[in-house]
């Protein structure tokens, strides 16, 4: 079953997908695999492993000193898939995609990625500065599949489009901005992840913005699943064992997606 | 017989380099800019508010300057392109009126800019005052607390100068923070880049916007010669006063373009910002270009005694020029470039910026082996840089 | 129909002003400098020499402004001529080209001259560097200390600045330690004066020199609107920028002439440098003018925020428009160019000169009585002032 | 017997003209009248006194001080024609002449100037900064006359017009510069007098740069006198008894005159 099956299998299925962002070699490497593991346990459908960079332009102050952190420990693309192959050994039920900026993934090559990233079982890539019409740079026998994006200001006419370029889903940014926890979203959210939905045709799961359990009832009646980025590594942030954090934190959103509505 | 001049392909791309690297969330804006850009370019009435602004707001045509105590000391004819004598001093002036007589027509209330040493902020504080937009410029806290009098000059024009606190607190993480409020405020705001650089179609617009500097000055020199330069040289931060340049004279094969781009302590050292000789391929801020970077694909950190060159990307134009060999691009070191910039000062009563005197370097150190006049963009003047200097030389 | 141009009589005098009040050691420097400057005045060669180098080593014509928020904020057409685009930010280099022109015609090799806030000492110093000539400027050790930047920028050009230790340390002793130098030196030396005054024929020399503001003026006026501006308005320091432009309107009667003196802190109070309005006649510096003096006859010191202004005497030949009335002569204080700074900064993004505020405060202070279109000249730019606008905004 | 007949009478008696420059209102006002008494007994011919002036543009910087001490002393214009007249009273027979630059003389204006200096008995009046051709300047009735100056650097033609515009005597500024006390003054000096007095035929008196008793011999011989003011101002500058210092810096001048070669 690929990535794309799996997703849609779950999305048949009812359930609400709970993803969150894990800052690769945040706080250190050493913690990458133990946070994949507490994540997993928290209940997490699948895991976006982000891949720290010097210059990430779509992030908030808290996911870019996350990626700072890591970058000072010592991460790299490399460590990052290495990590991601450990876990997918232990736990192949539970993937792991990439998201990254594009020129790591550059600097590496498309081809040493697609190869490498492969072998680790990387389900899929996220690159928010790259757009589909530039995938070409990324192209590369056996590269996992790639996500599309869509934001509020995404025209109609382009959200069909794609919907027609496809991906395992549709990742839609909940709000114009970079990324943050935010204490609320506007109230225009649901429509425009409902719109997306129907545009595109494809999975949706919504990030940015998204902070507390409490937002997860207005949120994931209208899409397939909750992206959680910023408010992870804020939990995260000197805690005394990120593991148990990480568990603590994720569990609350596990347990209000799975509530019926 | 003139070449064809080089233009983006559908998707931005000079060559391999260009494009538009950019989160989802600007792809509208980028495609309404394009529209809007076209539009304009094809626009006489636009084509004419532009003219009119670059004659009496700054002072295009900027001279042709033959600086003749240079020529004899460096054994061919040097003409000085003038942009110096900018409003603001600089060329960067040049770019923000055509871009912000464009957000005027695009219905845009605000604006914002990033600006390293703080002259590309100063020129656009300065255009928004003069067409009543809010201005907010980022700027890295590092570069406020070394360039506290332009913050200055740009806050008493009215504009809000806002801290980036991330990074290096530098340029880089200037333009960062820019493309970071823009996102966020997309639907009301114009973003006014300051270099050829950031995703299509700012390197092609921005270059045209800068291509004044090129087209008069061949007028210029077939008026005052007679005939073509041999060189055309100009500094390369971003590059967008060398594109300036370039661009036009890049018709002429006859032409030897050389950009110059700062070696800081030495291109064999950490410390410089000789993007084409010592980067390689990569995306920052939007395109695809050269950039200083590690194995990783981490933006390394550039140096250089010039602000305005202190910068680890370039223009996407330039990586497609250095890549086929249209222009050439080499280094000054900033102990050459601070030789440059006494020369003139002594010479010609000219005081050049840092940025220029790096262009400068390049002709002082080819003294006696040039073949034929040099025409060379004097892109600022060096007021701002007066204090960098005494400092220098006093550590010295 | 237009009017014939004042000229001074054989003894150098504009009616009652004016001559040649100096030792007889420096009659035959002056007998010279008059044949020299009367051949060259007539002599084609001298005049293209001249205008060549005001159009590339300057940026004449320099241009004519239409500064529309501005106009909306008073009421009528305001044009700014842009002297503040010059080379070196002001005017003053205007008449320093023509000089050094002449005193390398003249065959001296050394230049010396007198500066108060250093601008038309980095004028001369950049002139000189220009063509190689000797340059000593003498600048009083209060101004050296308040003004460090400009005596870098002299140093930087290869000029020696000799501190004048006399008096009150500022502009009138400079121009004594320079007229002594002069007269020590006068087989060598030319003396480079910055502004309309001193002893006959530095004033209607100078003022040929800068009448280029008001001739491109007028002409631009011309062709801009097909008309003539309703009233020419400058600042008046010694008077160089307000003659330039005075001089060629003068032939114009319907014109109103207006010159604004620095008030300082108010007229009514001991500091301020409103010459024509709280002085009287006297002679200083080689001619008779209007003088800020005591019953005694001693000259008394001069205050203006403005550097520029801070001179106690002024130009010869404004003295006699005083008197016939052909000008019309008001003050602005510190307070209201402080605001005039701020107001042109923020309307058009253009940061002017304290000494050009004095005259942007006439015209804000009559917004709304004016009558039609407004020349005015904006002699320089405000970068040179940031500092001390800064103190003076902390002081508050 | 006028002024003019006065020096044409010593002139012509073979006798050398010595002429002290005081500067008046130094270093008090109220020392000036027992200065000029001083300066009498010490062996002047004539005296030059100096009015103030804030800026005494020939003046080297001697001279600058004095006249600054003297300013802020409360010297003026008014006081020192006091003091002249209090001198004259007394001391008829050496005369008093006004040295002074045009602007002070200016703001008395001509008229009151030339009643109070009639009144005065002042022989003369000397303004460096006013060329004959501007004495209409000055010009009221009763008016002492004034003295025009020669310079190493006046030409042939001008001497004989200043010979023909006349005057009680002609001052010889004996170098190109300001005022102020030179070691050596060039070795031209001599030849300078010489061709001045032939060209203007008037008495020549010479000044500028005299400072030692040990130049007299060079000079005297060239010319009718000579005049000497900063080397004396330097003489009183901090002196416990000014008036004595006067006189023992004047004595051994008039002793070097007086020698016959
Ligand atoms: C005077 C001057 N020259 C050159 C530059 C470099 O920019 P660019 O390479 O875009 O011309 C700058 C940038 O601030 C500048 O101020
Ligand atoms: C910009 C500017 N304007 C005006 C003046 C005053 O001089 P003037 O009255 O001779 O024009 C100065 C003198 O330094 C100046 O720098």
């Amino acid at each position: 079953m690929n990535f794309t099956e799996f997703i849609a299998q779950r999305v048949a299925s009812g359930r609400k997908l709970l993803v969150p962002y894990l800052c690769a070699g945040y706080p250190t490497p050493d913690h990458t695999v133990s946070l994949l593991h507490a994540l997993a346990d928290g209940g997490a459908d699948f895991i976006e492993l982000g891949i720290p960079f010097s210059d990430p332009l779509a992030d908030g102050p808290v996911l870019q000193a996350a990626s700072l952190v890591a970058l000072r420990a010592g991460s790299t693309l490399e460590k990052a898939l290495e990590a991601a192959a450990t876990f997918h050994a232990q736990r192949p039920e539970v993937p792991v995609a990439l998201m990254g900026y594009t020129n790591p993934f550059l600097a590496m090559g498309a081809e040493p990625l697609a190869r490498k990233a492969e072998a680790a079982g990387i389900a899929a890539l996220l690159v928010p500065d790259l757009l589909p019409e530039l995938w070409d740079h990324l192209a590369a026998p056996g590269m996992p599949p790639l996500v599309p994006f869509a934001a509020p200001n995404t025209p109609e006419a382009r959200l069909k489009e794609l919907g027609s370029i496809g991906g395992p889903f549709l990742y839609a940014v909940a709000v114009l901005g970079v990324t943050g926890a935010r204490e609320n979203l506007s109230d225009s959210v649901p429509a425009f992840l409902a719109r997306t939905k129907a545009k595109t045709g494809l999975p949706v799961l919504a990030g940015f913005g998204i902070s507390r359990p409490e937002q997860v009832p207005d949120l994931a009646p209208a899409c397939d699943g909750l992206i959680i980025g910023s408010a992870l590594a804020k939990a995260l942030d000197g805690a005394a064992d990120p593991v148990q954090a990480a568990k603590d934190f994720l569990i609350p959103f596990r347990v209000a997606m799975d509530k019926k509505p | 017989m003139t070449r064809p001049l080089t233009q983006p392909d559908d998707r931005g791309f000079f060559g391999a380099f260009g494009g538009r690297f950019v989160p989802e969330t600007l792809k509208p804006a980028l495609d309404e800019l394009s529209v809007a850009y076209a539009v304009a370019k094809d626009d006489p009435s636009f084509q004419a508010e532009f003219a009119e602004a670059l004659a009496t707001y700054s002072c295009h045509p900027t001279p042709l300057y033959h600086a003749e105590r240079l020529s004899e000391h460096v054994g061919v004819p040097v003409y000085l392109k003038r942009e110096d004598l900018n409003h603001l001093g600089a060329h960067k002036v040049n770019n923000a009126l055509g871009q912000i007589i464009l957000a005027r027509r695009m219905g845009k209330k605000r604006i914002i800019a990033e600006t390293g040493a703080g002259q590309h902020g100063v020129a656009t504080a300065a255009v928004a005052a003069r067409f009543g937009l809010e201005c907010m410029v980022h700027m890295g806290e590092e570069d406020i607390r070394r360039q506290k009098l332009n913050v200055r000059r740009m806050e008493l024009m009215g504009a809000t100068v806002k801290p980036a606190l991330s990074g290096s607190r530098t340029l880089k993480d200037a333009t960062n923070e820019a493309i970071r409020d823009w996102v966020a405020n997309v639907e009301t705001t114009f973003y006014l880049i300051g270099s050829v650089v950031g995703p299509h179609p700012y390197p092609s617009m921005v270059r045209d916007f800068q291509s004044c500097i090129g087209r008069e000055a061949l007028a210029q020199m077939q008026e005052r010669t007679g005939g073509l330069p041999t060189y055309g040289v100009a500094c390369v931060g971003g590059g967008s006063n060398a594109m300036g340049l370039f661009h036009p004279l890049s018709a002429h094969p006859e032409i030897e373009l050389i950009g110059i781009e700062a070696a800081g302590e030495g291109v064999d050292t950490e410390r410089h910002a000789a993007t084409l000789t010592k980067g390689f391929p990569g995306v920052l801020h939007g395109a695809m270009s050269y950039l200083l970077q590690d194995a990783e694909g981490q933006v390394t950190e550039a140096h250089s005694i010039s602000a305005g060159l202190d910068y680890p990307g370039i223009g996407p134009e330039h990586a497609h020029f250095h890549t086929t060999g249209r222009a050439r691009y080499e280094s000054a070191t900033d102990a050459e470039a601070i030789n440059a910039f006494e020369t003139l000062s002594c010479l010609e009563g000219i005081i050049p910026a840092f940025e220029s005197s790096h262009a400068l370097a390049w002709v002082l150190r080819n003294a006696g082996k040039l073949k034929g006049p040099v025409l060379l963009c004097l892109s600022g003047r060096g007021d701002k840089d007066m204090e960098e200097y005494l400092l220098h030389k006093e550590g010295k």
